[in-house]
């Protein structure tokens, strides 16, 4: 009975080409509802839902922040245009899409016009790997974890290009910057992945989760955690790394030159990256959609249950990104990138070790013991 | 466009007398069909739909969509002149909290939309004003927010002052005050908005 | 990485006024600095000579316009002493009282300016909010948020309204605790002192050479403050201790300022008890008519050469929230001012750039301008 | 201290100062001529420990220009006005940023302002003014414009 | 680090997780007093000047300190009595920024016109200086602060609109300035006097009153001097000081002068 996107999709396909199908005359209704036309829909259908679930969800993340945000500026934050300023992000995207794209003479074209679109979709094609709940995603990949972190760590290749190709002094020195401090940090939270990795035995995040059905991995792996953590927001460029921003206010930032849609891109994937940060948090290390035994059963039971609890703790964990947002002053470039590699890649070392320490011992002093390791 | 013919679930053709090619013999692939239909039926569809956006004209359309859009969300300049720059700050503040409006300062020209001259405009900066007006993409707007950059203020007598900031870059809309409050500020907004709700072009 | 010069223009985040700061850049060092002024010089000083005594008053608000009351005070003082006219007591311990919410409501822009430099978003808007409370206390006495035009040559315009005092005092008791929340936001995150120790150094014996004053001064361990060493107005009548630090670096004029909103709080509390017990008249019993307001200045010159006023110089100095600030005026008996000169001590703190900005990084300028505590309008003047 | 400030100055400085006038509020005001300028800068800095130089300023008399110091002891916790009178055409007189480095905006300006050139000053150039900038504002000569001639009146509505 | 004047600040914990648990705590305690009723007033709905701002208003939050008596004192756009204006011109005389011109408002005997102020807000810079002047207090200024326009030449406020202004009652400046007496008075150099009577024809207050003078007798044998001489008499409680008669006298034999 369990109802998964593919189900879902097909279903809506089915009932697509069947509505179509009664209209046409026979040799034409037959080709229109035979299998593999359902099916190549179906696909169509899933990816669309895929989409438009990721794009709204970032829109609703960005309304969510400048909401929390202003209240801990003891301010209202968004609230004039639509209910409670929900259609604010839509007036600044569309607004952003109509104002006309200014490239500078000397920009290099290609460079200028893909940096920005390949960046966004290449964060996008992450939401098809990560799964949301039992069956909610594109099938079960093996190695779905290191697929999603490997298109992740694309961003600082097109920030980069889009950096130098607007041919901008400040811009270049901005993009190599941002691209230092992205790298610096993709050992810290490899290492963190390592260590789950470790204890949950397989690259296949559906296993993973599987894995936390009665013991989250934030409780053994808590260095992990916080290491994955301070990865993820150099990654998303939050404060305290928040280098663009402060580019911006130094030297150039490397998105200055843009203006209009691609600035708008650049917008929107900032807080595409950061959900993708909250998706890959709480499947690695709270459990996905599982939920611990105490939970009664009524709450875990009824439809979509698995995606509600999923989605209620990324965007706890999203408050909390906002929350050292609203507190945190920036840190400095070089002490950024010193921190990354002197404090950051040790204590991700320690991480891995006391990873390995826990599957082989299988209990720990302090830590207590995983009783799913025994089987 | 006549009505095509219906076929019932089962497939048989029940077509009235129809010129169109009726779908007796077997083995037509549907696609043939559709394309003989495409070829006939996509000029007419284009030359409608074109007639009818020209008599309409484009603003029925898209233009009432894109000024709810470009007024609610205009990105103002993040820079201060003089004194009219802290009341602008202010209206940021907790208490006149101009984000509400989704006024967010940008500080970079290229992704602004609206630049709030706020303070004593003086020869030296004439051109680099003029400068950051141009970089900025349409469409643009422009306030004169205080009497400084209205009409030159209390220093319009001076040596190295601009008299208006309306001799440099065209105004859509002059705010007084010396400084205005940051309400009056928000008001002038307010109605900036009412005038880009009426624009036509 | 090539050496080149980078222009911090007008507009920029980090300068929060018009003006220019041109960096020779090596890489990620700075290697010098030149300072680009006058984006916002507007003539005060020739304007003022073509206007009435008291009706310069009005530039004075508009010249700096974070500390509006305190420049007004500086040029009245120098005013009343080439002309030879003395304001009531009343009027003086109002002057006190007024300067000093002046230099809490400057401050707080300060702090407001500063936190945002270093990245803190949240403390801009407490500061912003805690300054408007300030701003309501000088709307109900002078009439207006930011340019009051209260004080005159012999006085001020009007009487404190009534219940004026008790709100005051709130107004004090929620500064208090504010100032608390700030230095936990500030002084207890590590990033913050990451971010902010031992930049900008600026040792005593460079600050008296570049003539630097204020809190940047009393940040490099001088006591030098101009209310203990040279009393004016009601100055001598209050107690107060001079806000110091050792640390000559951007913490230490972090601590200067905000020990100094404290002791305002602590003179204000004095002057509103007085200013209870006393009533009196806020003007002086006779002022000529044509200094302007409350006059019309309709005089005419047969009036003035029958009368001979006499010809005087006026030098006034007062401690300004940013420093040391002066006044020179020369009086040759007319209806205008024959010679207004002003120094700003933002003037003098910005001619020493390059002491306080040559060998650190570039991503270290926003926190020590914003420690400098930089108003354009009264540099330019 | 203050009583006696006076003697010791025209005793130090003898002929190079005319006279001390007494001005409220300051240990005086000293008159001196203005080609021992050097001279008199130093002996303030050394022999008086007036190690703070807070203002310079230039006042137009349109037959004579004058120049005014005013000088800052932390010892004596008191403020010296030190002024001089040039002639009006192409005055002339020693910069005093050698002895104290914050003089050199305050020079700056003056020039520009009032069109009194400091000799060995070490980058006399514009500072409020722009680059190309002739006029020297603050001269008696240099007139503002009229108000009326900016804008055109609009009257009886 | 501690001097004489400042505090021991509370250093930064050394253990890496307390670096930022106090801010955080902080921040986090201003959120929960402003979840509900954060300090941002919704400017077109709620005004700082409605009275319900007076006492409660959550300036702060979590502290609710009232604004006062904020508003009583307030310079705003002005509000122009026409009816009691003299049209001394003591307003347009005091203006720093020459902003207030005197324009003849239609109606009235076309002889002699009368001029009141008119205002252009693009120069005002709203010093109260012309309210203080004012010997009438008919030109007060009111806590009206929007005014914002596309066209430049709305800002200029005419005398009816000054009008409209002061019939909408909105709460004026209450606080009448402490005016300091001055024994400045208009005196009267007898020779130089014609007795044209153009002073007390323009005066405003209709002070100036023209009496005859005997002037000295014919000498014996000449016929009498037919014309009989008249000189003004300023009645110094009613002059409101405004010079009017000094500019107009064709002989310039008033000034201003002392009486004690």
């Amino acid at each position: 009975m369990s109802v998964t996107l593919l189900s879902v999709a097909t279903a809506i396909s089915q009932a697509i080409l069947g509505a179509i199908g009664s209209v046409l005359p026979q040799p034409a209704s037959g080709a229109v509802t035979n299998v593999n036309t359902v099916d190549g829909l179906a696909a169509l259908i899933f990816a669309a839902i895929l989409l438009l679930a990721s794009m709204l969800n970032t829109i609703v993340l960005i309304w969510w922040e400048r909401k929390l945000l202003g209240r801990f500026m003891d301010r209202r934050g968004a609230m004039h245009v639509g209910y409670a300023g929900l259609l604010q992000n839509f007036a600044d995207g569309i607004k952003l899409f109509r104002k006309d794209t200014v490239k500078p003479r000397e920009a290099d074209t290609l460079g200028f016009w893909s940096g920005p679109t390949a960046y966004m979709v290449t964060s996008l094609i992450i939401f098809a790997i990560l799964p949301v709940s039992t069956g909610w995603n594109s099938g079960s990949l093996p190695l779905s974890l290191l697929l999603a972190l490997a298109v992740f760590s694309f961003a600082p290749l097109f920030i980069f290009v889009s950096a130098w190709s607007s041919n901008n002094k400040y811009s270049l020195i901005g993009g190599m910057r941002s691209a230092a401090q992205m790298i610096a940090y993709e050992v810290p939270i490899l290492l963190a992945v390592v260590a789950v990795v470790l204890v949950s035995g397989s690259f296949d995040l559906q296993t993973i989760v599987l894995e936390q059905t009665n013991y989250w991995f934030w409780v053994p792996l808590f260095l992990a955690l916080v290491v994955f953590v301070a990865g993820m927001l150099a990654e998303m460029e939050r404060i305290p790394f928040d280098l663009p921003e402060a580019e911006a206010e130094l030297v150039e930032g490397w998105n200055t030159e843009y203006g209009g849609m691609m600035f708008a891109f650049f917008m929107l994937t900032d807080y595409l990256r950061a959900l993708l940060g909250s998706f890959l948090i709480v499947l690695l290390f709270l459990g996905g959609w599982t939920m611990p035994g105490w939970v009664p059963a009524a709450a875990t039971s009824f439809p979509l249950a698995g995606i509600f609890w999923f989605m209620l703790k990324v965007y706890i964990v999203f408050t909390v990104f906002v929350w050292i947002r609203a507190s945190l002053p920036r840190v400095r470039t070089d002490q950024l990138l010193r921190v990354g590699w002197n404090r950051m890649v040790p204590l991700a070392l320690l991480s891995v070790v006391l990873a390995a320490l826990l599957v082989t011992v299988k209990c720990l002093p302090v830590l207590g013991c995983i009783p799913t390791l025994g089987g | 466009m006549n009505a095509s013919s219906v076929t019932t679930a089962s497939g048989t053709a029940k077509a009235p007398g129809t010129e169109l090619p009726v779908v007796t013999q077997p083995g037509v692939p549907f696609i043939e069909i559709e394309t003989l239909r495409a070829k006939e039926f996509l000029p007419a569809a284009k030359e409608a739909l074109s007639a009818m956006i020209a008599e309409r004209g484009r603003e029925d359309l898209t233009q009432p969509v894109f000024n709810w859009a470009g007024r609610n969300s205009l990105f103002p300049l993040h820079w201060g002149l003089a004194c009219c720059a802290i009341e602008f700050a202010a209206a940021f503040g907790a208490r006149w909290d101009a984000e509400r409006f989704g006024i967010v300062p940008r500080s970079s020209p290229r992704q602004c939309d609206l630049m709030i001259v706020n303070g004593t405009v003086t020869w030296k900066v004439a051109h680099k004003l003029i400068a950051l007006y141009e970089q900025m993409p349409e469409p643009k707007w422009v306030i004169a927010m205080g009497n400084c950059a209205t009409g030159g203020g209390p220093f319009r007598t001076a040596y190295s002052v601009v008299p208006g900031v309306d001799k440099l870059v065209p105004v859509d809309l002059y705010i007084a005050g010396c400084p205005p409050r940051p309400e009056a500020m928000l008001d002038g907004i307010l109605k900036l908005e009412e005038l880009i709700r009426e624009r036509k072009e | 990485m090539s050496e080149m010069w980078i222009n911090m223009g007008p507009q920029h985040p980090m300068t929060h006024g018009l003006w220019n700061l041109r960096v020779h850049v090596d890489g990620e060092m700075v290697l010098d600095v030149d300072p680009e002024m006058g984006y916002l010089h507007r003539g005060i000083e020739k304007i003022s000579e073509d206007r009435h005594y008291n009706e310069v008053v009005t530039l004075m608000d508009r010249c700096c316009y974070v500390a509006g009351l305190a420049w007004e005070h500086l040029y009245i003082l120098s005013a009343e002493q080439a002309l030879g006219i003395r304001p009531p007591e009343r009027a003086e311990w109002i002057r006190v009282m007024s300067e000093e919410f002046q230099r809490l409501g400057s401050h707080l822009m300060w702090y407001a300016a500063f936190v945002q430099d270093i990245g803190l978003m949240a403390p801009f808007l407490y500061g912003m909010r805690d300054r408007d409370l300030v701003l309501d206390l000088f709307q109900s006495y002078t009439g207006a948020r930011m340019t009051y035009e209260y004080m005159r040559v012999g006085g001020v315009r009007n009487d404190l309204p009534n219940g004026f005092t008790d709100q005051s005092r709130k107004v004090c008791d929620w500064l208090i605790d504010r100032f608390e929340e700030y230095d936990r936001l500030c002084l207890a995150s590590a990033i913050f002192h990451k971010r902010c120790d031992g930049l900008g150094k600026m040792s005593r014996a460079d600050c008296v050479a570049y003539g630097v004053t204020g809190p940047m001064l009393r940040s490099a361990g001088s006591k030098r403050d101009l209310r203990k060493d040279r009393p004016y107005s009601a100055y001598d009548r209050v107690e107060f201790d001079v806000a110091t630090a050792d640390g000559a670096d951007v913490t230490a004029r972090y601590l200067v300022r905000m020990e100094e909103m404290r002791q305002s709080v602590r003179i204000i509390r004095q002057a509103l008890d007085w200013l209870d017990k006393n009533p009196g008249p806020v003007m002086a019993a006779r002022v000529p008519r044509w200094l302007g307001a409350p006059y019309a200045p309709i005089g005419n010159e047969g009036y003035l050469l029958k009368r001979n006023y006499p010809k005087g110089l006026g030098l006034s100095a007062i401690e300004e929230p940013h420093g040391e600030a002066q006044a020179y005026i020369v009086n040759d008996g007319g209806e205008h001012p024959y010679r207004v000169k002003f120094r700003s001590p933002v003037f003098a703190n910005i001619s020493a750039a390059k002491k306080y900005l040559v060998g650190y990084r570039i991503a270290d300028i926003p926190p020590i301008m914003g420690s400098v505590d930089v108003c354009v309008g009264e540099c330019d003047r | 201290m203050e009583a006696e400030f006076p003697a010791l100055v025209s005793a130090r400085l003898g002929d190079r100062v005319a006279a001390v006038e007494v001005f409220p509020g300051t240990l005086g005001r000293v008159r001196f001529r203005a080609e021992a300028a050097l001279d008199v800068f130093r002996s303030m800095r050394d022999d008086f420990a007036f190690d703070h130089l807070s203002m310079v300023g230039g006042i137009d008399w349109v037959d004579h220009r004058e120049v005014f110091y005013v000088l800052w002891s932390d010892a004596r916790r008191a403020y010296v006005i030190l002024s001089t009178d040039l002639p009006a055409e192409n005055p002339h007189i020693e910069s005093a940023t050698p002895t104290w480095p914050g003089a050199n905006w305050h020079e700056r300006e003056t020039w520009e302002m009032v069109d009194i050139h400091f000799d060995h000053h070490p980058d006399l150039r514009h500072l409020l003014m722009p680059d190309g900038y002739v006029f020297h504002p603050l001269l008696r000569s240099f007139k503002l414009h009229e108000p009326e001639e900016l804008e055109v009146k609009t009257r009886n509505v | 680090m501690a001097a004489e004047g400042v505090r021991k600040e509370p250093k930064s914990a050394d253990n890496p997780i307390l670096w930022v648990a106090r801010p955080m705590a902080t921040a986090a305690r201003q959120f929960g007093k402003s979840l509900i009723r954060p300090s941002t007033i919704v400017y077109p709905f709620e005004r700082l000047e409605d009275p319900q701002f007076r006492e409660e208003v959550a300036v702060a939050a979590g502290k609710p300190i009232g604004v006062g008596a904020v508003w009583d004192n307030y310079r705003g756009v002005h509000a122009l009595n026409v009816a009691t204006c003299i049209s001394c011109n003591l307003c347009a005389f005091s203006c720093p920024d020459l902003c207030i011109d005197m324009v003849t408002v239609p109606g009235g005997d076309p002889k002699h016109p009368k001029k009141c102020p008119e205002i252009d807000y693009g120069k005002c810079s709203y010093c109260g200086f012309c309210s203080d002047a004012c010997p009438e207090g008919c030109l007060t200024m009111t806590t009206r602060y929007e005014l914002s326009t596309a066209k430049r030449s709305e800002m200029v406020y005419s005398p009816a609109k000054l009008y409209e202004v002061f019939q909408r009652k909105l709460p004026m400046n209450p606080v009448r300035i402490e005016l300091p007496e001055n024994e400045d008075a208009i005196l009267l150099d007898p020779p130089l006097c014609i007795g044209c009577n153009a002073c007390s024809r323009d005066c405003p207050t209709q002070c100036i009153t023209m009496i005859d003078i005997p002037k000295v007798g014919p000498k014996p044998g000449e016929k009498p001097a037919k014309r009989i001489w008249k000189e003004p008499v300023i009645n110094d409680s009613d002059c409101v000081r405004c010079g009017t008669c000094i500019s107009v006298c064709p002989k310039e034999c008033l000034f201003w002068g002392s009486r004690t």
